[in-house]
């Protein structure tokens, strides 16, 4: 039996302690008429070695192609330590740490990664991760709301320059709590929300003024700007950020006169495999003066007994197991065994190794997307400056064109035409510090190629 | 001490990032950081030690018997892992085409479809990242329903007394009101207060069955009828799916959606708070209001993703890129190990430890919540007698087992036991660990009754003794700052 | 630095605390004639992520062969769990077991392992390891040659079926021990070492008689009818054993009457992977009586000041560190780490799971040799029972075949014919539990292929 | 408590072996095992379980400082093991065709060329196992180079006093007679006794330089000049290699061969006893004798192997299938992230931590045993004046410092210096690590005068306190046996 170690004499004796004749009866509670006969759809279970060839075919099916997509998810490298640690049985096989106790290992990590993460933002506190960074937009947006006491209307603009599955999972979260999500156009020649756009959608008070840095067209925004002006009108500034971005950028808690309050993202470039997806981990960083409106975890320090240093989870007033429907948020299980990959990728890298990482990527899709230029009719969108990915308009249909280098084993990027078709065939594209010259030349040539093809059809 | 006590300005594990910096010049000065974040700057071998070091002050399934009810801490089979890591399935790019993800993608789709066929729902997304976004799109799904019917004063969402703290905070979000439903002497819900709630403002009910007091409602048909008769719908919570895997649909007890927590019933990691996967299963008239993406395969083209643009009456998108794929593989992987066959054998294995265990609490004469009742997967004892006795109460004796290297049940939860553990011993502990467990029930019960202090002050052979929680949350420190000017330079 | 830790502050410090101006003035001892000056041919430091895509693509460029090859080191499945465990960084980065208190992990697992060891093979003791099979036999013959008291006379017989390479590795290791190597022959038709051909060879006295089960050829030896005959004659019998095949087959400890004294092997099936040979581990068991002439370490179990249980190195004054040119053997390092994995795989998997794994690389062999000897002009050469090998008869030369094989991503096998002249085209084939239906197909169509072209050259 | 005695009568972790039993009835019944083996039977689970928890009870350099005189304990990059476990290095069969092999054979010739330019030797071969097998071989190619030339009558091997038991032992595996060579009282080998020894039957002196006892020995090319005359050859014991990396070559000390051990040196794990790495390396004169196999490169036809057939002189092959790969995989990664920059910068560090250690223990009032020498990458301590003053030796200190959660160093070794310790940083240590175990050291000297016992009962903090070995010898328990009749079961 997989994975259950019970001999037949255990069986037996346990039974016989019990008091019944068989396993069967101990499920006599049950209306006989509810018992399941079959599992019909499931297959007979399969031995280690056999799911282990199902599963390798299945990894190995569809090839190793050259990632230049990022669009939220980055092909970093991920230092050998981070995962041989992080997947210690210790760390993967612990719970949440309700037990403080017996979980000092599981709670300095987190009260360590929320460190660092006020570093990288430089806000005053960090919660211990949620779900990804759209739902913590998601959260960020919610909170925000609750938190801004002189705006009381529940108006968020939400710039158009955030990622659209952002945009999209925030709506989907917060559409039944009344709040208006107002969106914010930007600057067709730079790719920048400007203060006009935002003036043109501030007719009303609104409680928070999302800013993503950089944004979704890797452009970057002018985060001061933004920031002086929204909360000149007494509304909260949410940031979204790349946290290996801050390594370079200014932090959110620079941002303008007072800083952004609210700061959230994705973490997934902090030692995450690309996956497919997920899971990643979604951060979220705020003023002090906000903490007790911050949903999720947090692990705060403490002493023993015997005023020996120890890590707790605290303000747990705010969380759904104890407040039930007042919580913060109905957030329980998080992130933590990415929390741990984090926190272990930070330490090896340090501030130096994550501006050296931010820096190459700048670099290689600076001469991507030169190189790609070079191919004729390929331009670039946007005019102001960016950061590791671009925006580049082709002269020919982009699906077209992205089946085409997908045949070349090439991912060339992501589509933009879908959600800005104002923008015509564009292509957002990336390059990680993975991608080497020889990588950038391939995909110089063959999107020459697919545009011929794609031309032709 | 902190990873950042280990640093000194100037160190770093130099071979793990880039071995120069590249050219940035392009980024406007004005854009820029200042100041260096306080980062760590240790080598690899500082941080491998520290983090190894710091694993080891963990309890875990890895290395202690972890008995927390409600939360299914079964072994997490070391195959899952390792081959939801394959390079192949860690490589590849959330956006990647179609073309370049049919192998995961097949792997997706028949999870979707053991899903159905254990919960007997009929049709089930992957989207939802945890239980509790689980609890959100089901509770999204059944508002979605009722409004596209245009039933839309149905705004209450009924909940029991002993339900999770997640529930009646998931319906708040999905902009519901929360009615309290009372739990009945014996445990099942008190069906005559349910039927005195109902009504044509319910939306629903949220249930999981067995239910968080350890029993099996034996009137899960009277409610499912109650409910529906009033035009709500029920939703169930799979955090006790284990209990009934392969033996109860959720389906065939009426329930119209369900959300399940793979990181319980399917043996995904805990990873000290996550990440789990709560799909959701919904009948046929919740369908079109499932959380996209979904897998669909069609026989000439393979699998292809369904997406808003397919499914405009979805609840829509809950996180960027459509879940937790890594844990969903993992799950696949253990549903392929365990078969039908296997997933039977976990609720039979679940329930006879449970039952054995309480059967060797009661011999020992520990008081049961329930005592007329058979365990599910799980049980209640309190300790209201212990504590009245002894003055040790239930938090006391729960750190006392730590120190016996048990991890303690659940405490202080369902709210409505007083002096409660939960305990949950899962299919995957052997005899033997059960019979360890009540041997330190029994002599912690000697302590309390000769030595209390030594278990009010519990635990004493852990890295630390008893934290003071009081003083974490009036004092708050929840971030580690550099002293001034130390650690920061300029870039 | 990579892997240094040291600030500039820290340099100048130590340097000042040592009282001297330059790291270099340390090595001032030195004569300043033989300081190297450069390190030509040693390329400049790569960083991780370069050194991984380097190697990943080196792993990659030979692709991924299907492997019908035995000889020797076999392509089982190793549970998952097997190597996350071993490489825990407790066991991977600790020394050998000097200060046992600190290393009670490392001494238990190898209690555990000579225990399981001395399950499997059904003699008294085992010691925590050496280098791989054919250095332990190298080994064991040292050790008859030393533990036989009646026999004085330095001479081994040495079947001609055992492996090739491990007689060559006996003979490099003992050719200064003045030990006579005798060849035995062995019948041509069975494929088995006869008691005729010990018979031959055995006009003057021998201190061991090495007995394979299975032999080279997969074929099974008479291991009862050999120990008896050779005990007969006062020499010790050293069996050379497949340790998954022992799951089924009789264990030395019970061959004829008395049982063979010593038995070796290669541990590589208990869950070591093929690559490309090493690190493998030699295992070595013996009686009781034997037992000081046993090479290598052991761990032994004890008690500590309180009575309580732990283990230890024993038998220490055995070893080249306390006995120095008077020990058993040279060796110091051993293969702990392999021991750990084959522990844990050993305890995984039990007897009954051993067994299965054994009987279906059996019943795979069986049907591999089936099916291609239904290509015309192969033949299985030996007619006796054999475990998970087969040695068949090709009609074009051996070499050809393989290349030909090779070249469509099987590698079909071990050529004998170099080892074995008198065979002529002779191939080794061997399926292990992994080779699906399909695979086995696959071969025999591609053998069709290849031996077309074969023939046609 | 042993896995063994974990085992119950038909549990197993039936998921990891074949589902069911193939046939298997062709096997003669006379040559089939009659009972079962006594292997554990125990879940994956309690596998997983059993070994996590022992793997805790080790010190380790993920875990701890260790200070291992002439193990040289650096830090082993994780990124070699993850890298040399690569899905296409793991599963290569040895006897692979080259067509198949050129992947594993680039890395391997250019770890051959590696060595050779970091030694100054004139060709490598990396079969040895591991470092006495290196020695082994390095010896055996000694005598093949003195039979070639008809010069039988060496058969002598010096071996210096201070010198590793591997020496000596090597040396008579080779069918040589070893005499020992004293060191000087300044740690540097005793030339005029070497003068007094060395003849017309001295086949060659087997050296390390550093020697053992922590000093380079400043008379090597007059020990050299002083064999070669005699017309023997000089052997390099690879050993403390750590500390001249990239600084002085043996070929230029001039040595004739060379062994390395790549775990210490190229920081391959040591794995609790393995398995190492012996690569050798020669001069001109005596490559023929190289064991085989050797990587040669072609450049039109890329990497093969030569063998036995190619190098007919060779002393021939040492395992089955020609070395440790995974550990020479391992060793090639570390020396490509290193390059040679960071090669030379080993030395370097090694050497200034040693020497820093050596003079804050001499400021505290530690006793060196060559107080007027450079401390190489090590250097030794002997307490024989706290032995004498307190009655607390040098075992006790080391087992006492364990309880400070530092590992001992190497204990009466050499055994030339009484009551010593010899202690080995190495460069991946930090400052503070070396700092904190001065305090250490400083506080078990006080604890010796102040509380003896203390010291001579150590350790108090582990899983075990002291253990007695000589029981272990003479009550013999090296095999856990089942009870009679017990675990065995017929098949």
């Amino acid at each position: 039996m997989p994975f259950i170690p019970h001999t037949d004499e255990d069986i037996a004796a346990m039974l016989d302690t019990i008091g019944v004749d068989s396993i069967d009866a101990l499920f006599d509670e049950i209306p006989a008429e509810l018992r399941a006969q079959g599992l019909d759809g499931i297959p007979a279970g399969l031995s280690e070695m056999e799911v282990t060839q199902l599963l390798q075919a299945r990894a190995r099916s569809d090839g190793e192609p050259t990632c230049f997509i990022g669009a939220g998810a980055y092909d970093h490298h991920i230092p050998a330590a981070v995962w041989q640690i992080t997947t210690r049985g210790e760390f993967y096989s612990a719970y949440t740490p309700y037990q403080a106790e017996a979980s000092q290992g599981t709670l300095q990590v987190l009260y360590e990664f929320q460190s660092m993460m006020t570093a990288l933002t430089g806000l005053d506190v960090s919660n211990a991760s949620l779900y990804d960074g759209a739902s913590a937009l998601a959260e960020a947006v919610l909170m925000a709301v609750r938190s801004n006491r002189k705006v009381k209307h529940p108006r968020v603009l939400m710039p158009r320059t955030v990622h659209p599955f952002y945009r999209r999972t925030v709506a989907s979260i917060v559409q039944h709590q009344g709040i208006e999500l107002v969106e914010v156009d930007y600057d067709k020649r730079s790719g920048r929300t400007q203060i006009a756009h935002c003036e043109a959608v501030a007719d009303q008070p609104f409680a928070a003024l999302v800013v993503p840095q950089p944004n979704v067209f890797g452009v970057l925004e002018d985060v001061d700007a933004l920031t002086d002006w929204a909360q000149a009108r007494d509304a909260l500034v949410i940031g979204v950020v790349n946290p290996v971005a801050l390594a370079l950028l200014s932090p959110p808690g620079d941002w303008g006169q007072a800083g952004a309050d609210i700061a959230c993202g994705e973490g997934q470039p902090l030692g995450m495999p690309l996956a497919s997806g997920g899971p990643y981990l979604g951060f979220l960083c705020c003023k002090q003066a906000f903490i007790r409106q911050l949903p999720g975890r947090i692990a705060g320090k403490t002493e023993d007994l015997d005023g020996k240093v120890g890590y707790t989870l605290t303000l747990q007033a705010r969380e759904q197991h104890i407040r039930r429907s007042k919580a913060t948020s109905n957030i329980c299980t998080n992130q933590g065994l990415l929390v741990t990959a984090a926190t272990i990728h930070m330490a090896i890298l340090g501030a130096e190794g994550l501006e050296r990482v931010a820096a190459a990527c700048h670099a290689n899709t600076a001469r991507l997307a030169q190189q790609l230029c070079e191919v004729p009719g390929v331009e670039p969108i946007f005019d102001a400056p960016a950061f590791h990915e671009r925006a580049l308009r082709l002269p020919a249909p982009t699906e077209t064109v992205l089946a085409g280098l997908a045949e070349q084993d090439i991912l060339g990027g992501f589509d933009l035409g879908h959600e800005y078709p104002e923008l015509g065939s564009a292509l957002l594209v990336c390059a990680t510090e993975k991608r080497t010259d020889a990588e950038i030349a391939a995909y110089r040539e063959a999107l020459t190629s697919a545009l011929v093809v794609a031309k032709a059809a | 001490m902190l990873i950042q006590e280990h640093s000194r300005p100037g160190r770093r594990a130099t071979a793990q990032a880039p071995l120069t910096t590249a050219d940035h010049s392009t980024l406007p000065q004005a854009l820029r950081r200042k100041q260096r974040a306080a980062l760590p700057e240790v080598s690899e071998m500082q941080a491998v030690r520290h983090y190894t070091r710091l694993s080891q002050q963990n309890f875990s399934i890895d290395t202690h018997f972890y008995p927390l009810g409600s939360c299914t801490m079964k072994y997490n089979p070391r195959a899952c892992n390792s081959l939801a890591s394959l390079p192949g399935f860690l490589a590849r790019h959330p956006a990647a085409p179609e073309s370049h993800s049919q192998g995961i993608m097949a792997c997706l789709h028949e999870l979707q479809d053991m899903l159905k066929s254990v919960t007997g729902m009929h049709a089930v997304s992957l989207a939802p990242a945890a239980g509790a976004q689980g609890e959100l799109a089901g509770v999204m799904m059944i508002r979605a329903y009722h409004d596209a019917r245009g039933d839309h004063d149905r705004r209450e969402m009924l909940v029991p007394d002993a339900a999770h703290g997640t529930n009646p905070a998931s319906a708040i979000m999905a902009g519901f009101k929360v009615r309290e439903v009372p739990t009945g002497r014996n445990g099942d819900v008190d069906i005559d207060a349910l039927r005195a709630v109902v009504g044509p403002q319910t939306a629903g009910i949220m249930l999981t069955n067995p239910s968080t007091v350890g029993v099996f409602d034996r009137n899960i048909q009277a409610i499912a009828k109650t409910v529906h008769e009033a035009g709500g719908l029920l939703y169930y919570d799979g955090a006790n799916l284990n209990a009934i895997l392969g033996k109860v649909r959720p389906g065939d007890m009426g329930f119209d959606v369900i959300h399940m927590n793979l990181h319980k019933t399917f043996s995904t990691p805990h990873g000290g708070g996550g990440p789990g996967a709560g799909p959701v299963g919904v009948s046929k008239r919740l369908e079109p209001y499932l959380p996209i993406p979904l897998v669909e395969k069609d026989d000439d083209e393979g699998y292809h993703w369904l997406d808003e643009d397919d499914r405009p009456e979805s609840i829509g998108r809950l996180t960027a890129f459509g879940g937790n794929m890594g844990i969903l593989l993992r799950a696949y992987i253990y549903a392929r190990l365990l078969g039908a066959e296997g997933m039977r054998r976990v609720s039979e294995f679940a329930t006879l430890n449970a039952n054995y265990l309480q059967a060797r609490l009661r011999a020992a004469g520990f008081q049961l919540a329930y005592p007329e009742r058979r365990a599910s997967h799980e049980f209640i004892i309190t300790l209201k007698k212990e504590a009245k006795d002894f003055g040790v109460n239930t938090m006391d004796v729960a750190k006392r087992l730590l120190d016996y290297g048990y991890h303690a049940p659940t405490t202080y939860f369902p709210l409505l036991v007083p002096e409660c553990l939960l305990i949950e011993p899962t299919e995957t502990e052997p005899k033997e660990a059960l019979d360890g467990f009540v041997e330190a029930m029994i002599k912690i019960r000697a302590e309390a009754e000769q030595e209390p202090e030594t278990v009010r002050q519990a635990p004493h052979s852990l890295p630390v003794r008893r934290l003071d929680d009081v003083r974490a949350a009036r004092q708050l420190d929840v971030a580690w700052k550099p002293a001034e000017g130390l650690a920061e330079s300029n870039i």
